[in-house]
């Protein structure tokens, strides 16, 4: 038995379930030779910003049990030289491309949408709100409801494609912010991003990273992103969700779309195992055919609860 | 760049080089093109401790009737060597590269590349050796460790020194073997001496790479470090091991290295 | 070398710093067959509630990577029969004692202190607020600022002994409830209970615990548990911590120190290895004389930072 | 109780017995005292995955020259099994045990115990009929696998009952061997015919623990059932591993079992 593996995030179909996550898999040429993008589900691309950013200081990343903390601070090669460098070939190939969006003022973020607009190939735009707001004085985007609404608001003009949400577990109101992005205009979430970590060094008694505060990302934190995919999708049944955070297998794929996502993304799983995208495809394909399910999409939101 | 593949590989021998130091070979049944300088991403351990594999510097590679021998010096120093030096024979090792670029080895007829090691930086520095005896390509070798006992394979780099007439320099910091004191100062003093080398080609501790950096710039000479941060992905995806430029980027060195120019890299490497 | 390995948090002197986690040691002699717990900082008891508790209906626990859910339900044998079973051999071993109290009202939480102190043998007390106000319609007291500075109050009134208060991760507002806890007369606070996490069996389609949600240990969670120690710190930096999360080994307890922390508790480690806190007490020694540390109080807050 | 230690054992022996059981045999240095039933918690792997330990009843306990064997047969299921598959002979392993209590063993002259097994519940049951076989007290065995592949360790299971001129009867749930259908249903045709016992003690699958738990309380027998619930700690802590008993009250039964005599348990054991 084949399982028809295809999905829809809102308005956006997608080949099946699985994306990769922004920041792990580059603008989405870098691993072709590992993992074509053109099998996956889709690509999101790594955060863009109107102008390319140089990010931290080493050092950004530090492996911790079964996870690692990163602070890369947002490098990027910049909107234009990833529509004019990357994009073409991306949409050659066929791949199902998501924009990661970020910037430090809603104006920033609308600058990288209408520039992506000029081009052919976009599918979708994510935007990460995990960044501060510097005329807000530097509270994060995701951590204020009304602040994220008229964020989202902004961005929703700027375009008719598929507008998706990242949400920060870090958000003092996770389902405040998820509907305050939904108000402002989401077409989906998505969650989860990294929660806020640090490492020390006890001999040199200072922060391994040179930032001091990181992101976990991992298998580690993959049970508080199922519990607050869970918890959004109960909130907010109708609005689709993407469900990130620790995948490692095609099981936690199972995982996430029981608990109300309508797709994944693969992200540090990537660094383990460059072909891990497809790798969890195919376990997740093998799963749903040994369960005997005919289509992927009955798993979404399928969860028994109460128990 | 020579293709990335992730192979699936089986140890074939691990063996002590030294109190801290070990031999791994991994057998793969395809065929690997590699250049001294390259490295891979090995998997520690099947599971998820610890989570991400780790980078080590080929230190060659041959074909045997089974397949291809790639060998790796490891030193352990924490989980994930500790792991590998326990593993037997015939175990499965997922084994990702080779990947970054290589020391720039051409050189033309008459001129001479000083090759300098110092500590686990050997294993690249081993292969260049032998891969540029093999050419009939003139270096001299410049190689340094704490004490005599954390020398090793001195035969196989004598052997490779002498097929081009090249000198083998052995140091050591605390003078029981070869001549005492730093790689570097060896290097100096053959400088001094009025040798001339078209290239300095380095893998080591960074005190050593940036000795070498200063005394390079100084003497107008060219350099290529091989540097070791940090890395998560290794194929350029996580931007976790950058490494800062001359001109301030930051670069990834899985990707634009880990062997570098001296001249390109931030003046921290030559000050 | 010989380190001094006493400490103090707050007014309590302890021999060294490690203490057992609430709920992980029992009520402290379960375990001094195979970890004698007066060669200990101190326990911490299972949290004890007015009157027996039955606790959820199982599966109460679950495996995750590098850590562990659970859904004990604050199963106990009630500050009744711990005051006569229990804490008389524990007084008698010399064992410093810090009784974890809850309850489903202030009235509660003051009955379990009140019966304690009628007996000799409790060093301390620590709330644990990460569990539902029955009278505020459910909402936790650690969740809410108002509610646990009025909770804090109401058992500081009860007893002349260090009290320290045990915040949730999962709060709003980690700093505005330690605040909170420390203007309602906290003597110290402890930090971090569980992450509210969940794990689903994707064969069933039902959550893997019975209760569907519970709280994440182990490992896994330390980098979290750290950060926050390190927040807190920053903010209340005269409130004495003590850590707790993920901690396996003497170097982890050496970065809750420098993050702020005056002692540590050992939680899920016990339960991979009954010896975990001598192990741990023993691996912090050899830390301690590695460094040249004569005194293992140097390292309490001594993060350089910012970086 | 006998006292718990955390025991530092290393690998004697792991071979396959079915294709799916094996065999796993751990050398520790010091005398164990053990009784069928019991249990021991062992670390899968050095580092943290899996995190926790896992529960295995032992089959045996026997002195060598060197120490201790402690004899253990495992499914693999999962990853922890799947680890303690690949161990090397020499291989440390950290077990903490014996842990919990055992089954009631002792009885009359002229008495019989039903001694019943299913699948990979074996283990504590042939460690009962080898130390009953010594003892000279008298018992059946019944033995229950889905085929007549997973059945093992025949022969020694006959031998012990020979020991008292106790039977044997295998039962296959295909009928690949010995009678075909369950346990509980070989052990019900005894029964009906008149076979006497003075108490059932088992260890196998939860349907047919709840299966024979029907069948002796309909028939006035005694039964002890060896319970396997998921465990964190296994020493009474953690309180993961409760149990409900018939009062209502919830105990964990890494110290209060793993084996309950029927009638303590909550009636769905029974009904
Ligand atoms: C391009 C490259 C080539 C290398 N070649 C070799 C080689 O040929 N032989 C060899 O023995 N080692 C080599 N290394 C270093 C090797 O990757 C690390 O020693 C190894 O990752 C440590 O793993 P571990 O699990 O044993 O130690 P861990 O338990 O991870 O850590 C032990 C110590 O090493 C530090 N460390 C951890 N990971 C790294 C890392 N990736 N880079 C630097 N320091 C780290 C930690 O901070 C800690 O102090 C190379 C590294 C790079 C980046
Ligand atoms: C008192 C006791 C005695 C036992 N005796 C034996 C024995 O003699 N031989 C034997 O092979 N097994 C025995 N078990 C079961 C054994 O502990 C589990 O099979 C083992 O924990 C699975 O480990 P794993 O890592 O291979 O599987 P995992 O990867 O952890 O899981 C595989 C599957 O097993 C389930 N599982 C995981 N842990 C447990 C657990 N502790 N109890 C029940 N199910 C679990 C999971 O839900 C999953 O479906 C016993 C269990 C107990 C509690
Ligand atoms: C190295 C690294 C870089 C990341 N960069 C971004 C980014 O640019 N934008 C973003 O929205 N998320 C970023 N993330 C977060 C991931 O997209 C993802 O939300 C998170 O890592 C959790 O998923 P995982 O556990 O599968 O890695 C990054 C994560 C990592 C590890
Ligand atoms: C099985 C279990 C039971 C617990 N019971 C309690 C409790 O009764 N009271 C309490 O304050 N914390 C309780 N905790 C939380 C621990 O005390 C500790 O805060 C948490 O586990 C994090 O530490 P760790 O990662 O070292 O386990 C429990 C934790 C576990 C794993
Ligand atoms: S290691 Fe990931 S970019 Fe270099
Ligand atoms: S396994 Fe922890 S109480 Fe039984």
């Amino acid at each position: 038995m084949t399982t028809d593996m295809s999905t829809r995030v809102g308005a956006l179909s997608l080949a099946n379930p699985i994306l990769t996550a922004s920041g792990t898999f580059g603008y989405g040429l870098d691993l072709a030779d590992l993992c074509p993008p053109e099998r996956l589900g889709g690509i999101v691309t790594k955060g863009l910003s109107p102008q390319p950013r140089r990010g931290n200081t080493p050092p950004r990343i530090v492996e911790t049990a079964a996870g690692m903390i990163n602070a890369i601070g947002l490098q990027n090669i910049g909107v234009e030289a990833f529509c004019r460098d990357v994009l073409p070939e991306l949409d050659a190939r066929g791949v199902t491309v998501v924009v990661n969006v970020f910037g430090e003022s809603p104006a920033a973020y609308r600058e990288v949408m209408a520039r992506c607009e000029r081009e052919r190939g976009v599918a979708a735009y994510e935007l990460n709100v995990s960044c501060p707001n510097v005329s807000a004085g530097g509270m994060e985007f995701g951590h204020d409801p009304a602040l994220l609404a008229s964020l989202t608001a902004a961005c929703r003009a700027e375009t008719a494609k598929p507008l998706w949400v990242k949400l920060s577990p870090n958000a003092p109101d996770l389902i405040g912010t998820g509907k305050a992005a939904v108000d402002g205009g989401a077409d989906a979430l998505t969650l989860i991003n990294t929660l806020r970590a640090m490492a020390i060094d006890a001999v040199q008694r200072r922060p391994v990273l040179q930032r001091g505060f990181g992101g976990l990302s991992g298998p580690a934190i993959k049970p508080i992103a199922l519990r607050m995919v869970w918890e959004v999708h109960w909130a907010l049944p109708s609005t689709p969700l993407v469900g990130i955070g620790g995948i490692e297998t095609g099981r936690d794929v199972a995982e996430f779309l029981l608990a109300g996502a309508s797709a994944v993304q693969v992200g540090t799983a990537v660094f383990r195992d460059p072909a891990a995208p497809l790798r969890i495809l195919g376990e997740l394909e093998r799963f749903c055919a040994g369960e005997g399910i005919t289509a992927v999409g009955e798993l979404i939101g399928g969860l028994q609860w109460p128990c | 760049m020579i293709a990335r593949r992730d192979l699936a590989a089986r140890v074939a021998i691990v063996e002590d080089l030294t109190p801290t130091c070990f031999r791994l070979e991994l057998l793969c049944c395809e065929p690997v093109a590699a250049s001294p300088g390259q490295f891979a991403m090995l998997r520690c351990a099947p599971g998820l401790d610890p989570l991400l594999r780790r980078a080590f510097s080929l230190a060659g590679v041959r074909s045997t009737g089974d397949g291809t021998i790639v060998e790796m010096h490891l030193k352990e120093v924490g989980r994930g060597t500790a792991l590998l030096r326990r593993l037997a024979p015939g175990a499965p090792v997922a084994m990702l590269g080779p990947l970054g670029n290589g020391f720039t080895l051409g050189i033309a007829p008459g001129q001479r590349l000083a090759l300098v090691a110092g500590g686990i930086g050997l294993p690249p520095v081993l292969f260049a050796a032998e891969m540029l005896a093999a050419h009939g390509s003139a270096f001299d070798l410049f190689v340094g460790a704490s004490t005599a006992g954390e020398l090793y394979e001195v035969d196989r780099l004598a052997a490779a020194a002498a097929v081009v007439g090249g000198e083998l320099v052995l140091c050591t910091d605390d003078g029981s073997r070869g001549e005492p004191g730093f790689v570097t100062a060896a290097l100096q003093r053959r400088l001094d001496a009025g040798r001339a080398y078209v290239r300095a080609l380095a893998c080591g501790p960074d005190p050593m790479l940036q000795a070498l950096g200063r005394l390079a710039t100084a003497r107008g000479l060219e350099a290529e470090l091989s540097l070791e941060e940090p890395m998560a992905c290794g194929v350029g995806v996580c931007l976790g091991c950058v490494v800062e430029l001359e001109d301030g980027r930051l670069v990834p060195s899985c990707k634009e290295g880990p062997v570098f120019p001296v001249s390109r890299l931030a003046a921290r490497w030559r000050a």
